[in-house]
């Protein structure tokens, strides 16, 4: 199966990227005057947020091509890459707040990326509740896609008015902008690391999710 | 230097739960695995 | 124009089930009522400090008991399959979409403003009634998108078991950015804060023109099974 | 000659298959009874062939077109096991809101005409969850009269009905026919099904054992096949 390969071949990819991304954040990295050492859990924290997003553009794909040709391996694609996408948003959500707790004492911020991820988080859990609740597999499956699509559009609007709303997040955090160069190569390297491993996990989970449709079709052959 | 938990933490819990949901996926993928194993094994008797 | 004439019959039924049946609106008015009662109590309003609580608690009334209605509405649609005969016949889609969001839309603005009267009555602040004429369309606005989302929603939840639980799980983040955007613009239009409500207003504008063009082309896919 | 035609249609819901590999043509004008005993996969065959519900694999054609780009759904009438009516509304407007979506005329004498054939008139202006099951399967079955469409897809159309109205609507659906109208009709009562049909179908676990002109099978092997779908026949 062309997805084993896949697979393997990222397996390995990470196998060199992982390393080479601690050793990046750990040794390279410049320790950052204001916050110290505990700015680095920053690299980490926007890297997810890139995994959850990279997860969410994901759905959005998967549930057009679904509505458009009706087939149902897209339905798959998408409700797998949106499972990964709630596991990642739930990480950027803890990872963010227990960055917030020594930078500002306080156990969450009400800035507008975290919140549009709360948001988010939100919508993509009501997705599996939905699809849990519909029996017919292509009226989940097309319900789905709506609230795939939904979702996904949402994201700039909320962006776009939860900062204007309040953000008390110090220039720093204006994506990178508060970097230095040496900080910013770390940080575009530690999202490419993190962008493969969400490719990683959707390919992981994608063939876990063909086989338990095979089970479901050889379970029916038994009963006829 | 009390920071230097939560750095730890947020990493520790990041890594813990990407490997975590590994780990369930494999665990199911053997076990999917291995029912289909027998039903195709049963289904060969059948015919 | 026949696209239209089908999305006003549709709103004259809505209206006729309403008298009829007497389901979402009596249920929005009660639900306004207990919750200005509630929040009375909760946040210990008094002269002072109503003005600022106002737009608050008036924006989180109109989200829950909006969901409440529209919930109702979509009932109606799905018990005995009724909406099937809307959909096997010349009706399009899209028209029906409009139909139902205008139905919803009305009922909406029926309970805001009896939830505005409530409050003005309840805790003396008949500024809100005055101040009226500028807080219309911002009302108006945030009042379309809640009905844009939550007829598109409402009609896809109600497809599902879970479906009360789930419509304000799936609706309510969806509709933040009108909530900020409602309360915010009330917000500076009753107690006249510096920085112009118009910035919200054109947000919620674009909020609303957004959301119709995508639910206009999803709607589809909900009536179909 | 308009046709529908479904070609190789199947549908799984989770784990149950209920149409598997179902291949019928229908003429313009044919009026086609499908028998079947419960579970056989009737109503979700009437369904797909009516167009509110789509096949897991295969294709439904109206004139060699894809069945989602013509809009013979618009000129549909679906009769389910639901009535598909407003019950909080009474039964004249529930069918003057049908009449305004099909822009007929409800002022005129034919909307009333049909109600008192089908014997809803005294109860005209009593909202539909008042009436007794039967009158409500009449009122359902009512509307596709007054829409009067070129499709008519019933799915147990005599269920609920007593004796009397069983025969009334007997007839009234026997004068479709040879209307150039399109009748597909799902049923387990053998006599009003086989005397309303061109050709007979026997639906069993999704699949047609036969299709066959009503000439060319007999009342009793639809009966026997009731009793004993397995074996084939002749």
């Amino acid at each position: 199966m062309k997805t084993n390969r896949v697979i393997t071949i990222l397996f390995f990819l990470l196998l060199v990227l992982i390393p080479l991304d601690f050793f990046l954040i750990f040794k390279v990295a410049p320790t950052e005057k204001v916050m110290g050492d505990v700015q680095r859990i920053f690299y980490l924290h926007v890297s997810i947020a890139s995994g959850a997003l990279l997860a969410f553009t994901g759905v959005f794909l998967s549930s057009i091509l679904f509505l458009w040709t009706k087939k149902i391996a897209w339905d798959i694609a998408a409700c797998t890459s949106a499972e990964i996408g709630v596991l990642l948003s739930t990480l950027v959500l803890i990872t963010g707040s227990i960055w917030a707790r020594p930078v500002w004492n306080v156990w969450w911020t009400w800035d507008p990326r975290l919140l549009t991820t709360l948001i988010l988080w939100f919508i993509y859990v009501g997705y599996f509740l939905l699809r849990s609740g519909i029996a017919d597999k292509f009226r989940k499956a097309q319900y789905s896609a709506v609230i795939g699509i939904i979702g996904f559009i949402d994201i700039p609007i909320v962006r776009y008015a939860t900062k204007w709303w309040k953000s008390i997040h110090p220039l720093l955090t204006q994506n990178g902008g508060g970097l230095n160069p040496v900080m910013k190569k770390v940080m575009l390297f530690s999202i490419t690391t993190f962008v493969v491993i969400t490719i990683f996990l959707f390919f992981f989970r994608f063939r876990l999710a063909r086989i338990e449709e095979r089970l479901q079709i050889l379970k029916k052959k038994m009963e006829d | 230097m009390e920071n230097w938990v939560y750095l730890f933490g947020a990493y520790t819990i990041a890594w813990l739960g990407v490997s975590f949901y590994l780990y369930i996926n494999t665990k199911k993928q053997k076990g999917i695995e291995k029912r289909l194993a027998d039903i195709e094994a049963s289904l060969k008797d059948k015919k | 124009m026949k696209f239209m004439g089908h999305a006003i019959s549709i709103l004259r039924k809505d209206i006729l089930l309403e008298i009829r049946g007497r389901e979402s609106l009596s249920l929005m008015l009660f639900l306004s009522l207990l919750l200005l009662v509630i929040f009375n109590f909760a946040l210990d309003i008094d002269i002072d400090n109503v003005s600022s609580l106002a737009s608050g608690i008036l924006w989180v009334i109109f989200v829950f008991s909006g969901i409440l209605g529209m919930g109702r509405t979509s009932m109606a649609e799905r018990d005995e399959e009724a909406y099937l005969s809307i959909v096997f016949s010349p009706v399009s889609a899209e028209s029906f979409y409009i139909g139902k969001v205008l139905s919803n839309l009305l009922f909406l603005l029926i309970m805001e403003c009896f939830t505005l009267l409530f409050f003005a009555i309840l805790f003396d602040f008949e500024k809100i009634i005055s101040l009226l004429p500028q807080l219309l369309p911002a009302l108006f606005l945030g009042t379309l998108g809640f009905s844009l989302v939550g007829t598109l929603f409402s009609f896809l939840t109600s497809a599902s078991r879970y479906g009360e639980v789930l419509l304000p799980f799936l609706y309510l983040p969806v509709v933040v950015p009108v909530i900020l955007g409602g309360v915010t613009s009330m917000d500076i239009i009753l107690n006249d804060k510096v920085g112009g409500a118009d910035k919200w207003i054109q947000l919620l504008a674009v909020f609303d023109v957004l959301y119709f063009a995508i639910s206009l082309i999803l709607f589809r896919y909900i009536i179909e099974e | 000659m308009n046709i529908i035609e479904l070609r190789d249609i199947k549908k799984q819901y989770h784990a149950k298959t209920a149409l598997d590999g179902i291949d019928i043509t229908v003429r313009e004008g044919d009026s086609v009874t499908i028998f079947g005993s419960n579970g056989a996969g009737k109503t979700t065959l009437l369904k797909v062939i009516s167009g509110i519900m789509s096949p897991t694999e295969g294709k439904v054609f109206y004139n060699n077109k894809a069945y989602s780009e013509s809009d013979i759904k618009k000129e549909t009438f679906y009769l389910g096991h639901k009535t598909s009516l407003y019950n909080a509304l009474t039964v004249q407007e529930n069918m003057h809101f049908i009449c305004r979506l099909f822009s007929i005329n409800h002022k005129g004498e034919f909307v009333d005409s049909i109600l008192k054939e089908h014997g809803l008139w005294e109860r005209r202006s009593d909202p539909v969850n008042e009436l007794s099951h039967g009158m409500k399967r009449r009122l359902a079955l009512a509307k596709g009269f007054i829409i009067n469409p070129k499709v008519f897809v019933l799915d147990e159309p005599f269920t609920g009905l007593d004796l009397k109205w069983r025969a009334s609507v007997l007839s009234k659906i026997k004068d479709l026919r040879g209307k150039g109208k399109f009748l597909i009709l799902a049923t387990h009562l053998v006599e009003e099904g086989y005397e309303l049909a061109d050709y007979v179908a026997f639906l069993h676990k999704g699949r047609f054992l036969f299709i066959r002109k009503k000439e060319e099978v007999d009342i009793k092997e639809i009966k026997e096949f009731f009793h004993s779908p397995g074996d084939d026949l002749g």
